[in-house]
């Protein structure tokens, strides 16, 4: 039982957060032919632009409603108006997936009665799917604008369903979290097609963001779940949710067509998986197929080859609340010890994550806490860089952005597969380090006389 | 007039602005609040340009105040060098929350600084405004006045909100918080005849310190380099420079031109990308040194430096030759970039087919046409799909970019060369060209790009993507030209200014119509070139091709 | 077109080479209730299994005739005798396959013959599965062993076919080269199964190397191809071979069967996989499952992504020829220049490695050349660490043995998919070693006078 | 008898060793060559031998005469850590080919010493023989000599092709070597009261430099390490030590042996392992440097020192008791290892279930029972099946054992540490066991354990393969106790000696048919004995247990 604290630093140094409006962004773009859009300066949008074509190496479409001072001011109808008018007409989307952030929050914008009035005004747009979703700035984090988004995305597009209708047994809705990565998307959706089932995945990331070469120039999403799809997600016999975050979609999926769902808080680490897998093949009726049962052997013996390097290793980890608890989890289900947490927002998950404490904070806390704590793993996203090669301690990049190295968009962490993969990567750091940095040699035992209790740190 | 729109409204009456010279009083009133259209918009905003302008002085601790978008979504994405402190690349921010909007954020910022200084002892901490605070009202003016005050340290308020316009606004207003607050505030410990000042340089991938050997090696100290690999007290004494290089030309003039007024410091324009330009850039700052009391020796020194240093170049590239014979580039840059390394690549067998002009001042492009001739290409704003018909039509072989349009360039497996910020390469001076000759070549030959363009062997030929796009372009091309009217229609139809949504033929209509002769007549008729004014050189230009037979009819 | 050549020295340093009778053995252990055996010394039998636990982390089976000094003059007949006794009673194999060592061929042991004299002797043998495959070390490497084994698996294991027999359409034999993984052939299996197609892979290490847990305690090989569907093998529409190792096999099942085969000498790259991927469309008569449209553009993606990192590097490659030529030549389609090839013996590839010239030698060699030629990546196996660490370039494990990193069995070259992970890989080692090794200082371009040609080595 | 015969009679001539003193003249002559079962065996060669005995000698370039086999599989697989040359590290071999094999490979040989020496310039290069080279009569030894001679450069042949016998044998003629060519060529700078020869170790993971500060603060001079992180020239000095110790009973004793007997060193068995042993071996090296002239006062030092060291270890160790209380260990490694750390073990509060004694002597079962008392599981060779049983019956928390069982335990989804060679931690001297200690508590306390133990969910309880394994077990168990026939007919079938397949009844049979009491006199009857000789200690047992009652009726 964690203790949950949050730090009381007037500066946030160094952040591990990113801002809700773009968490709003990121879940739109799993959309198909979708343009989101802040609703904001147009410093909100190029940040967050900026940062996930950093991350997925591709063109991301991100728009803004470009607010300037005197338009704050005054408040924003005409530029939502134009930014509505200007994307309809130009990039012809299936759907504009709007975010406030703090600049209109601050103002209070009534966006919801804007698109009321504009949907008035211009008959073309009537119809014409339009979802908003208010993540000010200055309040929580990523997680919970994608969290918003999704929720909000089944409450305006899923068609409700009436009580006794007929569900397609092979239909399963899927809501993964935003820690999800495309490649955690793909090998899901294979793992489910293997046991006959048809996932629909809100929002589908692998479809859109995958690194693929798309078919034609387009300035909106290219793949992803389409807004048909979507409609008639409560024909489903089962919602699968992944990450406590999905929760509130599950629920507004299950009020609005009685969809019944599941939750899988994670999906990394064997117990998860067997959790996952045996629940498939339930909703199924279908035996595990021996694919799964040799991944499952191969997972338990990719852990009894790692353990001996990540067990004892004292983690320092920094990430948003699901991740968090999923990766912090599985380490410590390897033996190792999460001497140091931080996280970005209040998740009900926290409390369970297997430390001491989890501190609500940025990573200069994560930092400190990882060098007073003697700490020898780091795993945050690609801002960590510079507290590791502080700390000198091997560094895992997990979560978003990963700027600094490539293939992001296919890294796994679910499934058998994927938390072997990650086992492995994790110990193979491990043992590079050791060679690299802790050799042996005649003076490594030479201590001072201040007792054995002072063990020098490659002893660990 | 608030005090920070009274700056802005300076900043637009910058005389040494190219463009802003040619506006009306009124345009300039309107700054650039007016030029980011809603849907339509992509750059950064003035934050973002205080940032990018202010961020490379290495000691300093930039605090962000605003609520965590501004930072949290953006730091640590900048590829300055530092020979030193690294301070600059943590990130510091207020994180404002919800009270702080009600109740205001000034008593949190005041602590974070005392934080910060408690924390990390800097030389002095630059505090950048964000549009939450300004519009709460927060006055970060008093409260960086009482923190510097009680720590006894500089606590620099960067007035920067986002929504006040775009980047290169945020570049001046970084510049107007140093002559403000910090440029002249010290003194140095020695002064020399060869002390300059580099302004508006940031050390992108260390490239800085392709050039700096040579500047040693002349015995000219750059006494502050504003703000490359740049220190706050090097800065706060930077008033005592001999002469100073403006190295980009519209990131911080006003810095430039305010020191001249100030200090007396004389200051040029240049580059040290190509190799002519570096040469002459390396001679103006010895012209100057030598008019500012330097011995004239310098320029013999310089000009032997230089002899020397060509010809290494010359010879390093002639290598490539070759290689690089039939060659075809796109140049898709801006400003200064757009010719100054074209004299390089030409030299080195490279033959340009066509160069962008988007950011381009009318300067610029009587270069391009000095260097590539009359028929240069010039590209203006162009859709994606655009650019690729143009790689295609032009037979490129390689695109030269900023990293916004790679991904057209890579998708379309066209050979790609990121010569704007994102790169890691250094491409400066005479070593940097040679460098870039380097990586042109590696691109080029990159037996990848055959395997790419390779549609997959179950894809019927004709039907990948560029084929289908190519072959949708030439179906409507075919038709246009099969057909004088539809041509003339579609030639008419062309967008020219993109804020007002005005096409060719209207402005031509007008212009018959009106015997119109300035943009200001054309945008009284057809509102065009009122928005953003980027339009504008492409009116003149519709304005000189209807000069010229309207001269000749008169003759 | 590449000039062979072999290294001239009397002695061999740090060898890239292992001896051709544990490349026999390690075919043999692809097979199911097999037990290897090596006709000589016990330390013929300690090393090569040593090897090879080390690299799979797994007990590995394998079993020595234990020849002595006094037994090697005398010649081996009782040695092998007791040998297959012993195994055959205490261990209840379904194959023993055996292998000649440097010793037995030495005195020139009639090993073929022993086994008839055995199966005389002791009838309960009389068809019991025995392979006998001459493979001295003085000869050849670990490659041939394999090449030469896997070939003779066919001709003694594999029923004859009659020619105009009905065969199995949707039958295909996979003949994979020493040089695939069990990672490998997962995936391969999964691809082949993704067309509808029922692969038998000869040998089969997945299913017996691949790190599961077995279900019970056996000492020989758990999992592997069964003898009895060997024998079926020639009831196959076609064989695949997978490197050129593998056409002396394909060739024998040819000659025997009458199943067509197609070689494919590369799997790692777009068009290798292009090719295959066709040609399984081909064969299948099935369209090509979006799902390998999409993994061909991620590929794609990745390649875009990489080639800024791996394009011009200079490759040091030691590897054995098949894996050699698909590596350079993945590498090579990336825009490295392959500047030292070296290899371990003679291979119809060699001359089309995509290199000036590649040398049959040592690591000694492809130290010296990486130096000599500025080489600023290095692949080979774990025994290239010292060099690696002595050159201070950034190092790629490839090949066997990989003993010092964990999850040899999983690693992938093969299809869209592997390729794609290993370009990530290797572009992300060659951005860490420039972040850790080549950040630009004031001094970088610092040169003395020697004129531009002298480009700084981050420059690269 | 070829020179290489000699040497073999002679090592197992070898009165140091327990093993050979208890046999007749007639086995030791059969030496170790019979010991090998085909279809059965494991171990390493005499070649695997030499090279792991001497390998760690750092800066010697280590050749290896024969086909690519024996070095091409096995180079740089021991974790031997040096503090100075890594020449050790690189391999060298002659990699005979065809050629070799039909005209002999001497000249090879020769070329290849002559490389070494051009690139390398080694203090000293080993030449390994292995079994090809010594099938077609290259002469080594000739060839080390003539290149020698031409090279002016000590050249050692090593005579230990892998035919000739196991590991163990192979140390042993690594040993001779050093003996016969390079101890005693050389003198050291100066010498000391204080200097001592250790022997035997191997400095695996660097683990004698746990132990060595304490030495260094008592001034004691190790001249020579054999082997570990040894360099050639002390070796040939060695000679001069005034004690020695001897680590490792089994690999090295005729080093230790001959050199007392030739240079008057008079060595003692000890151990680093285990506080107590640690405390021991270092008194043991002071009382005989004393003995040998040294000052007296080192005793007090050494008491002192002793004394702090294993009250800190006491102290460190006091932390694990709380989290090994109630936790039992199965101890699964051989000789002075399944003793030495027992103790150890037990302070910490772990209780020692079982340990094996496959290579233990006749007094390292001794000490055990001592430690652990008269009831001590003494594990003899399991099955991986039996060992399972064992693991789950004795209900041990944790394995320690050697890498060629870990699979066992690990599939069994037992805690499992390795304590012998290949693992990457070291436990030497104080500083060790309590380094042991943390390991021991990382591997139990693993959460993992729990979660691998769980069948899968989709299995039904009962079908793993643990349960079948042990349900199987189980039944036959049942099976044998219901029925006391079986019973037995079960305890009688236990195979004792493998080599030659005889059983406990056959032996028993013999025992009451002849009256017999001695292993001899057993060989004789059952040929049980008469292969490797390792039952040998199974058949004492017997005998004592037949023995007693025999006393008793005879009282």
């Amino acid at each position: 039982m964690a203790i949950v604290t949050t730090s009381k630093k007037a500066c946030s140094v160094n952040p591990l957060k990113m801002s809700q409006p773009i968490g709003g962004s990121f879940a739109f773009m799993g959309l198909r032919g979708a343009m989101p859009l802040l609703h904001g300066s147009q410093g909100c949008t190029s940040f967050g632009l900026t940062l996930f074509v950093r991350h997925f190496k591709e063109a991301v479409p991100m728009q803004t409603t470009a607010m300037s001072e005197v338009a704050t001011v005054l408040g924003g109808y005409e530029n939502v108006e134009q930014a509505i008018l200007n994307i309809y007409n130009r990039t012809k989307p299936e759907i504009i997936g709007i975010n406030s952030t703090g600049v209109t929050e601050t103002k209070g914008d009534d966006v919801e009665g804007f698109i009321r009035l504009i949907r008035q005004k211009h008959p073309q747009l009537e119809k014409f799917p339009l979802v908003y979703v208010s993540t000010p700035d200055f309040k929580d984090a990523f997680q919970d604008g994608w969290e918003k988004t999704v929720a909000r995305m089944v409450e305006v597009l899923v068609d409700p369903v009436e009580a006794g209708a007929v569900r397609d047994v092979e239909r399963v809705n899927v809501l993964p979290g935003c820690h999800l990565t495309p490649g955690d998307l793909d090998e899901l959706r294979t793992i489910l097609e293997d046991f006959g089932l048809k996932p629909s995945f809100l929002p589908d990331l692998a479809g859109s963001l995958d690194g693929h070469i798309p078919d034609e120039f387009t300035p909106t999403t290219i793949g992803g779940i389409g807004v048909d799809e979507i409609a008639t997600m409560g024909q489903a016999a089962w919602t699968i949710a992944i990450g406590a975050q999905m929760k509130r979609a599950a629920e507004a999926m299950q009020e609005r067509t009685g969809v019944p769902f599941r939750l899988f808080e994670r999906l990394c680490g064997l117990i998860p998986n067997d959790e996952f897998i045996a629940f498939l093949s339930e909703i199924s009726g279908r035996p595990v197929p021996v694919k799964y049962r040799r991944q499952r052997g191969q997972l338990a013996d990719a852990m009894l080859d790692t353990h001996f390097h990540i067990g004892g290793r004292k983690l320092a980890i920094g990430a948003e609340p699901d991740l968090l608890f999923d990766l912090s989890s599985m380490l410590y289900e390897m033996g190792a010890e999460v001497a140091a947490a931080v996280t970005t927002t209040a998740s009900p998950v926290l409390e369970r994550v297997k430390a001491q404490e989890v501190l609500i904070g940025d990573l200069e806390d994560l930092e400190d806490l990882a060098k007073a704590r003697g700490c020898d793993l780091l795993v945050t996203h690609s801002h960590g860089r510079q507290a590791a090669s502080r700390l000198k301690i091997p560094f895992y990049r997990a979560g978003f952005p990963m700027f600094d190295r490539l293939g992001a968009g296919h890294l796994m962490s679910v499934g058998y597969r994927g938390t072997r993969d990650l086992v492995f990567d994790l110990a193979n750091l491990v043992i590079a380090d050791r060679e690299d940095n802790h050799q042996p040699t005649p003076d490594t035992w030479r201590t001072t006389d201040t007792g054995l209790q002072v063990v020098p740190p490659q002893l660990h | 007039m608030s005090s920070l729109s009274a700056t802005i409204q300076d900043v637009f009456n910058e005389p040494g602005c190219g463009k802003n010279a040619n506006k009306t009083e009124a345009e300039r009133k309107k700054g650039c609040t007016k030029q980011l259209q809603p849907g339509g918009a992509a750059g950064g905003c003035a934050f973002d340009g205080a940032k990018i302008a202010l961020q490379p002085f290495t000691d300093v601790a930039h605090l962000v105040h605003g609520p965590i978008a501004c930072e949290g979504n953006s730091w640590d994405n900048r590829g300055s060098a530092s020979s030193g402190s690294d301070l600059w690349r943590r990130s510091f921010t207020t994180d404002m929350n919800e009270t702080d909007i009600v109740f205001g954020g000034e008593k949190r910022l005041y602590k974070a600084i005392k934080e910060v200084i408690e924390k990390y002892d800097p030389p002095a901490i630059f505090v950048y405004q964000t549009c939450v605070p300004a519009m709460i009202g927060d006055d970060i003016n008093a409260v960086c006045k009482a923190a510097a005050t009680k720590f006894g340290k500089p606590v620099i308020p960067v007035n920067s909100p986002g929504f006040v316009g775009p980047k290169n606004l945020g570049n001046k207003l970084a510049g107007e918080a140093l002559l403000e607050h910090v440029i002249g505030t010290a003194e140095p410990d020695y002064t020399t005849p060869y002390d300059i000042n580099i302004i508006g340089e940031y050390n992108l991938s260390g490239e800085f310190w392709q050039i700096k050997p040579i500047l040693d090696e002349l015995g000219i100290r750059i006494l502050s380099c504003i703000s490359g690999d740049g220190k706050y007290r090097e800065l706060a004494y930077s008033h005592r420079a001999k002469a100073a290089m403006m190295v980009c030309s519209k990131a911080m003039i006003n810095v430039a031109r305010k020191m001249e007024e100030r200090y007396g410091i004389p200051f040029f324009e240049g580059s040290f990308y190509g190799i002519q330009d570096s040469s002459d850039s390396l001679r103006e700052i010895a012209r100057m040194l030598i008019e500012r009391g330097a011995p004239a020796e310098l320029m013999e020194r310089t000009e032997a430096v230089i002899a020397r240093e060509e010809a290494k170049a010359w010879a390093a590239i002639e290598r490539f030759k070759p290689r690089f014979k039939d060659k075809k580039v796109l140049l898709i840059t801006g400003g200064v970039k757009s010719w100054s390394v074209v004299a390089a690549l030409q030299e080195a067998g490279l033959e340009i087919v066509g160069t962008s002009v988007k950011k381009s001042t009318k300067e610029d492009k009587e270069r391009i046409k000095e260097l590539m001739g009359q028929d240069a290409h010039m590209i203006e704003d162009m859709t994606p799909r655009e650019m690729y018909k143009m790689l295609k039509d032009a037979r490129a072989d390689i695109m030269l970019s900023g990293g916004k349009s790679q991904f057209v360039a890579l998708k379309a497996a066209m050979p790609w060369l990121d010569i704007n910020q994102e790169r890691s390469h250094g491409y400066m001076g005479y070593i940097g060209m040679v460098e870039l000759m380097e990586e042109i070549e590696k691109a080029l030959y990159n037996p990848m790009w055959a395997q790419l363009r390779k549609p997959a062997p179950w894809d019927e030929a004709g039907v990948s993507w560029q084929t289908k796009a190519m072959a949708q372009m030439e179906a409507q091309a075919a038709e246009i030209a099969a057909e004088p009217a539809v041509a003339e229609a579609t030639r008419r139809a062309k967008k020219i200014c993109f804020c007002k949504t005005v096409d060719l033929g209207s402005i031509e209509d007008a212009i018959a119509a009106h015997g119109i002769t300035t943009v200001d007549g054309v945008k009284q008729h057809t509102n065009a070139s009122g928005g953003c004014g980027a339009c504008k050189g492409r009116v003149e230009d519709i304005l000189a091709a209807h000069a010229a037979p309207m001269l000749q009819a008169a003759e």
